[in-house]
Parts: structure tokens; C-alpha cells; sequence
């Protein structure tokens, strides 16, 4: 019962954004190219289910495979700017500058180190992704209770006691914040990788849709790709939830 | 330093030590004295003047600006006045974290803290986590943790302060415990003027902020002591000089009470 | 939308452009420059899509008057009920053509099979590819397709494909070769691939009918630019380049062999400026029926894809 | 609720209070209490037995799971035992919160605050962060903040727990003066025996978990009470009667001090 | 002096960076079109200069503009999604699914709802941005001490007045960790708008050079980029430092 209650919000309001699309492209003279009619799109969607599945799987594959990576690095990262300050001048510029520098500009740099096969997507997921984490990671290091380092410090303990006791638990809650977003941006990480060169995925399933003109199937990629998003957010939110389930920070 | 400390006695010993927070007025100036192995001193001082800065200091948590501290390194088994419970670890998980540190397996560490776990009152509670205890019982879950961690200098700030008549009893019988079998060198802050008298060799009063000298009084008396003997002159006595060397400037004798008597 | 601008009596026009502004738009710029957009009243806006599919749903949608399109793109725009016209011709013939290095044995479409071609994802490359394998005598099936997304110089270049389809004759081939490495191209047109309108100038079909007047106005006025710029190709260059100095420099001798190339195909002699012909339109449908690029169910009429509108 | 809340009398009312935490054992059963308009009342039980769970319960905070509280709503003024400062305010601004929610100017709420903070000790430190202030002085920032919350009902979680005698003292005198000059109902809780004979009109001492009823004790000395008149006889009295209903299940009469003599 | 010593490893960092690349390039045979000689893009900087700064400023106009608005969303979305359980239920998963949808599939639109003027871009931005602050500062509202809470409901503080004096000042650590990362992405944000239409910017500098295969102009606009991001990202930081100055959660 709980669990309807949960949901129903969710659903009601999926039901309410379908209601207002079909009704804004049916009566609002949207043209179809723009905003198909949602019906269309989930025509398209039905008859396309077996490729659609195929290339879901995929994307989703490169979404996860890169995510897994950015938490290694984006912990890391996260690990050695706060033990280091050379790191923080040196490494946390970098990292921070390869986040403005457009992809697109670089795809070929991309394609030269990774190629087309799957590397180069999960590449690019990992340039989109581990960013938030290690800076909420670095972040949650920072914003450790520092009593509780003072008495493990009279203990003995040295930088790695100190390291694990102390300030990996307490980014924890940061390091959750940070994988939400990271697991949404995989998607879109996925997505561009794709588009940069590929043979499967929604990317490009999207692409090819758009290049034909076919707004329905673009919008069915499109929705699929949303999807996706929530999913890989809620599962996030939900590994957070259960990693911290006993802890409350404060009473 | 490596001389001072080899030398055996005095266990902890801080010279000549001044220190300021930042643009603050100074809290200590050119204090020295010395704790002797094994002694069980209680330290007295009103309400900021920085007791708890001096442990942090002797704790090496902060630096002295001026003059030394010996003491030995990494054998401090320190009890903040704030309990600093590790939110994301259970009572039982917290209590043992001490001797994690030490090298122990998580495994060994949790069962020697559970065996301890009723004798400080806290049976059955080894799962739960800070946030789900009363004030007391995470003031013994640090107390206990702090006392697990051992060492061969115990600094306890305000050990006991939240808890009651009864728990606070069997807390001070256990920590004399400790004292008597392992002879660890004790400070030990508190407000209590009766049980820095049950408990301590010595007792250590600041009167006048910035802190350059401690008054020493020796308890001269016999172990065991217990409340009870408390109403007896001599502590009476000892208790009314405390009392006296806390209250600066005030040369009336008759001690805390006599002073305060017409408030309304 | 074309609709007078306050105060200046103009009539606007905005276009949309397939690229940006390079030696195609030549006559464009020679138009505005020499007053003939003014002469026939209008004020004529200039803006760069990112990409030609947006720019034919802006159109259709009436968020522009004019863009700049392809043949084949119209054709498939109308078969998914994108409502655009083709109102001007700009370049007859293909530029979009396989590109194989010099050096390699590829030296017909149908050396391709076996080989690796690099395009930009989009199908249509792929048909005309196989369309043109097959007329050679090759095996479309054993042509192995490698999406290189937009990098396809770099793909060329770095040797990760034996070929590349989606690239200009008039661009990239002229960027490559000045890499110093030559190229040898394979033209649709002469594989299997009717001959096709590589650009065009579209409408919609409200516009079209709402602003038949402008519009013609517009293709007067364009005709005259691109006579200045076939008379006077150097000045007319010259007009482009100081105009896009303002934003970003173009390399002068590219962009000067880029014309020398186009000025043949935008016009060659049989007919007048934009003229379109049925004949080109038909089997240029046809075309794209027959190997899927439309659905083959649509009824669309060659007729109906363009207008003339006699300048 | 509002018969009661409008009768005047009493001001708060505990009727067949039963609360426990989830999976926990209960720690109220069907309590009963009341305590009437301008009473100052302390409460005792051992560490752990809920007083801290029946203050939040009373301030409405927890929902009783059984029974019902009648309390005057949003006039509580509530110290909590933990602290609670808000780390980003400074001392003045902390203290004078509770002045914001009643809606006074920040300027006018900082005014009254500041002129104040003498009468606790704390002047100089307006500016400073919580995390600057010692122990003592973070408990008398929160007592001040509740005070000048105000309200008919004062609920204080072990004020005094982190001071000296000295300072302690001219907080208790504080407190005092409050009440005989606005007479709010006063919930006090406190391990200090002396301080609770010292203070209240009755004691309400808790013996057994779960609690199910409250002994009372009526304190009928006279005032004002100095900590001298609580070594004449009456008080001996009460307080051996206070020590002896603290330890459950204890038949020895002579108090807490005799059980315990032992001890080594 | 100590102002001295904390840039030197950052400078230190770019001259190795600069020397490395400078070498790679001359000895490693990597085409100028893929990666170009480092001299060759400082002179290409220093020709353009006039322009790229135009071009700089008005991705930097672009970029700030859509961060404040970002800024004033995000923290819109948080405090809605704390204040209300449906909006969490409802309003959250579609900010969420509009994270993993491909802007540029959906370019048309954007273009129709904002024109080819700075708007558009702005609107990319404020897509780009908005995220890391509404979950971090959501996130952040949701770790507010609850004890402090619980006085001021004592006090008799409404919902207004526990949001204002409790949520909102618990949640400004969030706030500048989300600050920073948008921050830092505002500038992508940015170049991508760019690109879906316009006449000028630094995404449309380095897509036309890249076009173009000027490998020396494509990596000046990359470096303004880069340049930029780390402008953003340590104002959002010094910010941050300025407003949280003295306050420290924990002793
Ligand atoms: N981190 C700090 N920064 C600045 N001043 C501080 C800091 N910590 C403590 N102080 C100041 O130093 C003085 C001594 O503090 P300390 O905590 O040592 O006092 P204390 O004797 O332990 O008091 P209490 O009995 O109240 O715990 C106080 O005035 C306090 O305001
Ligand atoms: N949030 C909670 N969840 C579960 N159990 C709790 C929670 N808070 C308190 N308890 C339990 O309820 C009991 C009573 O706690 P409470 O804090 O009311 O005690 P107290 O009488 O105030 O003790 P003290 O004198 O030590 O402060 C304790 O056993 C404690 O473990
Ligand atoms: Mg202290
Ligand atoms: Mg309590």
C-alpha cells in the first residue's frame, strides 16, 4: 500500500504529461516535426522495440561501464586533492579546465586515443561524470567533524587510520550527492559519445532518426534516453539511501 | 625532550608554555608544572579558561607559541568534553575504534569492547547508533572508548558531567579500577569540587586567567574514600580552600556557599 | 518572418544557411554588398543553423523564409509531411562525393568492397554508396561502414578508414590536399546516382504562397548577386572575406579555389539562375524510393517539390 | 485541549502518557503528572530512563503514542541538552533567535541580547562562532537563548551540567530572578541533587523503566536557599529520601553515599 | 610572499604541461590538425587576439548570465522539492529526465521557443547548470541539523521562519559545492549553445575552425575555454569561502 502511495505522485504526473502533449500537438498546431504527437511516438516506439531494445542496451551498457570508472577516478581524484595541497594547485585546475573545454572540438583527439569502438564512449561518460563526484567527494573530505579526527589523532592513529576512520565515512553523504548527478549525466555522456562516432546505441539511433526526418522515432530515443536518466538517478538515490541507511549525521 | 621523557618520572611535564587564539587575550602565560607517573590529578578552573585548550595542547592537537610540553606520544587515551561520536559507526563499533587503531582485528576489537559493554551501562545497545542515545550513554560510550584506547596518560575533560548520582558512582569506582590495576597517569577535569576530591592524588586550581600558575593541593588522604568521608573536616577544609582558589579576588574565607547566600 | 521592418520601409528576409558563410554564399554577400537586396526592398538577415535538419523544420514551422537545403533532403522532408519547397537550384550537381587517397587501390567504387568507408552516420550516404558499389560492378555487402561522426577529415587523414562519403569537393577535399595528401573521387552522378541539385533554396508552402512576391524578389535579386560574382569572382570573394573577418578568418586561397570549382556547377549554362527541372526531381524520388531513404507508400510528387518561379 | 489549556490550572498535563521507540522497550507506561502554573519542578532519573524523550514528548516534538499532553503550545521556552547552536551564527545572533521568531527587528533582538550577555558571563564574545566558545560557555549561549525565548513553560535539559561551581551558581541566581519576576512554570532537569533541593518547589523522581509514575517530593524549605542551609537536617533528609528513590530496588536507607563506600 | 608560494605550483604545473605538449607535438609526429604545436597556438591567439576576445567576452556574458539564472532555479527547485513531498514525486523526476535528454536532438525546438539571440544560449546554460545546484542544495537542506530544528519549532518558528533561519543556512555548503560544478559547466553550456545557432562566441570560433582544420585556432578557443572554466570554478570557490568565512559545522 505504502508503495502505491509512493508512486502514484510519479505516475499521475507521467499520465499528466502525456495528456498535455498528445493535447498541445493535436490541438495547439505544434507541427509534427517539432513535437510529434506523443501517440506517434509511442507507435514508433512499439514498432521499434526489438531495435530500440538493442540499442537501449547498449547505451546503457556504456552509461554504466563509464560510471564505474568515474567513481574509481572521481574518488581518486577526490582522495588526492584533499591529501595533497601540490594536487590541489596542480591536478584540481586540470581536471576543472577539462570540464570547460568542449568535447566536440576535441573528438578527434577522442577518436585518435580510443577509437570508434566502445572505449571512446566510455571515455567520454567518464569526462562527464566523475567530475561531480570528486568534487563532492573533495567537498565531503573537507566538511569532516574535526573532534572526531582530534581523539582517533591522540589514539595513534596515523594518515591512513586517520584517512579511513575518519574522512572516508564522513564524505560519504557527499560522495552520494555527487553520484546522483554522475549517474544522470552518464546518459547524456553515452549519448554525445555516440553521436561522436558509432554503430549502435540511442545516440545513434537518434541521430540517424534525425537525419531522416523522423521526428516520432527521434522523440522515442529521446524518451527512452529520459528513462534512462531516472533510472540510473533513482538507483543512485537508492544505493545512498541503503549505504546510509543507519547513519544520521546529527540527532 | 627524549631526555625528559626517558627520565620516567615526571610523566607529563609542561614548561614555561604560553598560548593565544588569534587576537584573543592569552589563556596561558609561562605555565609550568608537572604530573608525576602514575599520579591521579584532577584540574579545576572556571568555565573558559581553558581547560580543554590545555588538553588539546598537551594532546598535541595544537602547538604551544611558547615553551615545551613532554608527554608520551601516541599513549594518550584523551576524552573530549564533546562527545565526538563517529555518527556512521554503532555504539559497539565506536567503543572499539581505539583498539582498531592499535592493530587489532575489527573482529578481536569488537568482542573485547562488548564484554565491557554492562559494565558501563550499556548492555543490549552494542547496534545502535549515536543518534539513539541519550545524552548519558554517549557520554560512557566515549568515556569507554577513550578508556579502550588506553595509553599510559588518560586526559578525561568532564568525563562524567552528564551523568547521574548513581551511573556517575559506578563510572568513578570503574575508572579507579583502571587507575589502581594499569597505574596510568590521570588528568582530570571536572566541576565537581567533591568528586576531584574523592578521586585525585592532587589537584590542580587555576584562579586568574591568563592562566601562569596552577595552586597545587595535595588530598593527603587515605584510599578508599567515599562520599561519606567527604563530610569530614579535613575534606571539608580541603574543599573550602578549593573553593576559595577558584573564586579570584574574593578574600572572603567561608567558601563557596557563604558568599552567595542572599540571592533572590 | 518576410514582414516589414519598422521604419526602414525594408521588407525582412531571413535565411537560413546550410553551413557557414563560405564561397557558396559568395553571391549572397555580393548581393547585399552591391545594394541589390535593397533595390528590390528587402532587408535580407543572414543566420547559421546547426545543422540543415534544423534548418528545414524552422522553415516548415515559419521561423524562416528561406533556407538553404538539399535536394534529396527536400524529397525526404516532404515525405514525412515537412511541407518545403525547393524554390532556386543553387549547385546542380553532386559535391558530396567519395573521397579514396591517390595512392590507394581504390580505384572505382567497386574496389570498395572489402574496405572500410568512413561517413557521418547518415543512411542516405550509405545507399548512395552501395548504389554506386553496385553499378560498378562491386559488392555492397562487403563494403564495412565505420561512423566518424563529424570528424571526417581527421578519419581520412590518420588512416582509420580506406574512404570517406560526406565530404565536399569544394571543402574538404581541398583541406586534405593541402595536407598533402592528394585525392582521387568517385562522383555519384557518374555510379548509379542520378544527377542532383547538392543545394537548394527552400520555402515553406505558406510562405510560399503568402510571399510568392518576396520571395521572387529575393531570387531576383540573388540571380543578380551571383552574375557579379561569376563577372567578378575575385571582388565578390573579396566582399565574403572582409565580411567574415569580422568573425572568423577564412583562408583565402581555399575559399578562391573552393569558387573556381562551384562557379561551373552553380551555373552551367543550360539553364537560368534556380531553374529546376521535373525530370531531376523524378529520379531523384524515384531514387530514394527505391533504396528505402523515403517510405515507399508516400505519394509524393515530383511536381509538387519544387517551384519555378521564372526569374 | 482547550478546556484545559483555558482552565489556568494546571499548566501542563501528562495524562497516561505511553511512548517507545520503535522496537524498543517502552519507556513511559500510561505516566500520569501535572504541574500547576508558576511550579518549579525538577525532574530525576537515572541516565537513559526518557527524561530527555518526556521533554521532547512535552514540547511537541515526539507524538505520544498513547495518551494525551496539555501544554501551552508554542509558548515553550526549550533548552535541549545537547546544544544546538547554529554554527553560522555568531553568540549575539544565536542568542537572539528566539527574539527573531517572535518577530522583533534583528537590530532590536541583537540590542536586547547584548545587554544581556554580562549577566551570563559572555561579554566580549558577541562576535565569536559557536565553535570558538568553550564547552561552558556554548551551554549558557543555549540557556540564554531559551530564556529569552521565553514563554509560560520552561523546559531545561541539564543547564548547568558543563559549569563550574562559581559560574553555576550565578546561573542558578539568574534563573531564580526570572522566575520570581515573570513566574513561568519550570521543568528542570538536573543529576545534581543539591541543585534540584536548591531550586524547585517538588521533585519528580523517577525509580523504575518503564516509567509509570513519578514520586513526588515537596521541597517546603523556605527561600531564598543558600548551598549552606542545604547541609541543615531538613535537607539531609530529602536528599537521603531523593538518593534512595533514585536507586530502585535498594533497601538501604542510608543513602547514595553509604551504599557506595567501599569502592577501591 | 605566501600569496607568492601558493601559485608557483599552478604555474609550475602549466609550464610542464606547456613544455610537454610543446615537445610531443615536435618530436611525435601527431598531425597539427589532431593536436597543434603549442607556439603555434599562442601565435594564433596573439594574431586574433581583437577577436577572440570579442568572441571570449560573449561566452563569458552567455555563460554568466545563464549561471545566475541557474542560480535562482536551482534553488527554486530545491526549496520546492524540500517544501513539498508531490513535487519531490513529480517535479524532481522531471528535472532529472531533462538532464539525460540530448539538447541537441532537441535543437528546433530550443531555437523555436528561444530564436537564434543570446536567449537560446542562455537557455542551454541554465540546462547545463541548474542540476548540481538544486540536488546539492537539496541534499544539503535535507542534512540540517535537526536539533536546531527542533528549538526553533519550541520557539514557535512557522515553516517560513524554520526554512529561513535553519534549511536555507544548513543547505549554503551544498549550495557552493552545486555553485561550483555549475560554475565550472556554464561555460560548456555555453560553446554548446553556440553551436546550435550563432553569430559569434568561442563555440562558434573553434566549430568554425575546426571546419576549417585550423588546428592552432581550434586549441585557442579550447584554451580561453579551459581558462574560463577555472575562472568560474575558483570564483564560485572564493565565493564560497567569502560567505562561509566563519562558520565551521563542528569544532
Ligand atoms: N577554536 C577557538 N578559537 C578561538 N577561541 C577559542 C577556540 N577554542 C576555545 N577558544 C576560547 O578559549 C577560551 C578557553 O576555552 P576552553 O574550551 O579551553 O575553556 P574551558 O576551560 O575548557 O571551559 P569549559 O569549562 O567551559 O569547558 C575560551 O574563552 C574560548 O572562547
Ligand atoms: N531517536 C532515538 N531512537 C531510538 N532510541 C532513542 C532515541 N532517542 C533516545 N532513545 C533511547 O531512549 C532512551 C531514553 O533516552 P533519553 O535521551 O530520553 O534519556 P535521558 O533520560 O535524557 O538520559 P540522559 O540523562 O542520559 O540524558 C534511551 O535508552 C535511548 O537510547
Ligand atoms: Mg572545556
Ligand atoms: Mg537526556
Amino acid at each position: 500500500m505504502k508503495r502505491i502511495r509512493d508512486v502514484s505522485p510519479f505516475v499521475l504526473m507521467l499520465v499528466l504529461v502525456a495528456v498535455l502533449w498528445e493535447a498541445a500537438t493535436t490541438y495547439l498546431n505544434i507541427p509534427h516535426y517539432i513535437i510529434p504527437k506523443l501517440s506517434d511516438v509511442f507507435l514508433s516506439l512499439w514498432d521499434n522495440r526489438g531495435l530500440l531494445a538493442k540499442h537501449a542496451g547498449v547505451t546503457f551498457g556504456e552509461s554504466l561501464l563509464g560510471l564505474a570508472f568515474s567513481i574509481v577516478f572521481g574518488v581518486l581524484a577526490a582522495v588526492w586533492i584533499e591529501a595533497s595541497g601540490l594536487a590541489q594547485k596542480t591536478l584540481y585546475p586540470l581536471i576543472i579546465a577539462s570540464q570547460s573545454v568542449p568535447i566536440i572540438a576535441l573528438s578527434p583527439i577522442m577518436v585518435m586515443w580510443f577509437g570508434y569502438e566502445i572505449w571512446s564512449k566510455v571515455a567520454v561518460v567518464i569526462l562527464f561524470t566523475f567530475f561531480p563526484i570528486a568534487v563532492n567527494t573533495a567537498d565531503g573530505f573537507r566538511s569532516a567533524d574535526a573532534g572526531i579526527g582530534e581523539v582517533l589523532r591522540t589514539m595513534g592513529a596515523g594518515s591512513r587510520q586517520l584517512f579511513l576512520k575518519w574522512k572516508l565515512p564522513s564524505a560519504w553523504p557527499g560522495f552520494f550527492t555527487g553520484l546522483k548527478l554522475s549517474a544522470t549525466y552518464s546518459v547524456g555522456g553515452a549519448t554525445l559519445g555516440e553521436w561522436l562516432g558509432g554503430e549502435s546505441g540511442l545516440g545513434v539511433y537518434t541521430k540517424r532518426a534525425s537525419n531522416m526526418l523522423r521526428g516520432d522515432a527521434v522523440f522515442s530515443g529521446v524518451l527512452l534516453l529520459a528513462a534512462m536518466g531516472m533510472l540510473m538517478f533513482a538507483a543512485a538515490h537508492l544505493l545512498g539511501r541503503i549505504c546510509m541507511a543507519k547513519r544520521r549525521e546529527r540527532t | 625532550m627524549s631526555i625528559k621523557e626517558t627520565a620516567g618520572l615526571p610523566c607529563l611535564s609542561v614548561q614555561e608554555l604560553s598560548y593565544a587564539f588569534a587576537k584573543d587575550k592569552p589563556l596561558f602565560c609561562k605555565l609550568s608544572f608537572d604530573l608525576a607517573e602514575g599520579e591521579f590529578v584532577s584540574l579545576l578552573a572556571q568555565s573558559g579558561m581553558g581547560k580543554t585548550t590545555l588538553f588539546r595542547l598537551i594532546a598535541g592537537l595544537l602547538k604551544p607559541q611558547k615553551g615545551e610540553i613532554y608527554a608520551p606520544k601516541q599513549q594518550i587515551g584523551y576524552m573530549p568534553q564533546r562527545d565526538c561520536l563517529m555518527p556512521w559507526r554503532s555504539v559497539l563499533d565506536n567503543a572499539a575504534v581505539g583498539l582498531e587503531v592499535k592493530g587489532l582485528s575489527k573482529r578481536e576489537a569488537r568482542r573485547q569492547a562488548f564484554e565491557l559493554l554492562p559494565e558501563f551501562g550499556l548492555e543490549g545497545t552494542e547496534r545502535r547508533m549515536p543518534h539513539e542515545l541519550s545524552g548519558g550513554m554517549r557520554q560512557r560510550v566515549s568515556f569507554m572508548r577513550s578508556l579502550l584506547a588506553g595509553g599510559r596518560l588518560l586526559l578525561l575533560d568532564e568525563p562524567f558531567s552528564a551523568l547521574d548520582a548513581m551511573t556517575r558512582i559506578s563510572m568513578q569506582e570503574w575508572l579507579l579500577q583502571i587507575w589502581e590495576k594499569h597505574r596510568p597517569t590521570i588528568l582530570f577535569i571536572t566541576h565537581d569540587v567533591d568528586e576531584a576530591l574523592l578521586l585525585s592524588d592532587r589537584l590542580l586550581i587555576a584562579s586568574h586567567a591568563p592562566v601562569s600558575r596552577l595552586h597545587g593541593l595535595k588530598v593527603g588522604q587515605p584510599r578508599p574514600r567515599s562520599y561519606e568521608t567527604l563530610l569530614t573536616p579535613p575534606f571539608i577544609d580541603l574543599k573550602q580552600r578549593v573553593l576559595e582558589l577558584l573564586r579570584p579576588g574574593m578574600p572572603s574565607p567561608e567558601g563557596a556557599s557563604a558568599h552567595k547566600e542572599g540571592w533572590e | 518572418s518576410a514582414n516589414k521592418s519598422a521604419g526602414s520601409g525594408l521588407t525582412e528576409v531571413n535565411v537560413l544557411l546550410d553551413w557557414y558563410p563560405n564561397a557558396v554564399h559568395s553571391f549572397l554577400f555580393a548581393a547585399e554588398q552591391e545594394g541589390y537586396f535593397e533595390q528590390e526592398g528587402l532587408k535580407v538577415n543572414l543566420e547559421t543553423p546547426a545543422d540543415t535538419n534544423d534548418a528545414i523544420k524552422l522553415l516548415a514551422a515559419g521561423k524562416a523564409d528561406l533556407a538553404i537545403s538539399y535536394q534529396m533532403q527536400i524529397a525526404q522532408s516532404r515525405a514525412e509531411d515537412i511541407p518545403v519547397v525547393s524554390v532556386a537550384a543553387l549547385v546542380r550537381h553532386p559535391l558530396d562525393q567519395i573521397f579514396v587517397r591517390e595512392d590507394s587501390d581504390i580505384k572505382s567504387p567497386k574496389d570498395l568492397a572489402g574496405k572500410k568507408i568512413g561517413y557521418p552516420s547518415t543512411p542516405l550516404n550509405e545507399a548512395m554508396v552501395n548504389t554506386m558499389v553496385a553499378s560498378d560492378g562491386g559488392d555492397p555487402s562487403q563494403v564495412k561502414y565505420t561512423d566518424i561522426g563529424w570528424d571526417l577529415i581527421p578519419a581520412m587523414t590518420t588512416g582509420k578508414v580506406d574512404a570517406i562519403i560526406g565530404g565536399y569537393i569544394n571543402h574538404e577535399k581541398l583541406l586534405i590536399e593541402k595536407e598533402g595528401i592528394p585525392l582521387r573521387t568517385f562522383d555519384p552522378a557518374d555510379y548509379g546516382v542520378p544527377d542532383n541539385y547538392e543545394l537548394v533554396l527552400a520555402a515553406s508552402e505558406d510562405g510560399l504562397a503568402k510571399h510568392e512576391d518576396t520571395i521572387r524578389k529575393f531570387l531576383k535579386a540573388a540571380a543578380k548577386g551571383q552574375a557579379y560574382t561569376v563577372q567578378n569572382p575575385d571582388q565578390a570573394l573579396n566582399i565574403l572575406l572582409e565580411h567574415e573577418n569580422k568573425d572568423f578568418p577564412l583562408d583565402p586561397e581555399v575559399e578562391k579555389q573552393s569558387l573556381n570549382i562551384l562557379l561551373p556547377m552553380m551555373d552551367d549554362g543550360s539553364a537560368g539562375f534556380g531553374e529546376q527541372t521535373e525530370a531531376s526531381w523524378e529520379a531523384v524520388i524515384q531514387w530514394l524510393k527505391d533504396h528505402g531513404q523515403i517510405k515507399a507508400d508516400t505519394t509524393i510528387k515530383a511536381q509538387d517539390a519544387f517551384r519555378n518561379l521564372g526569374v
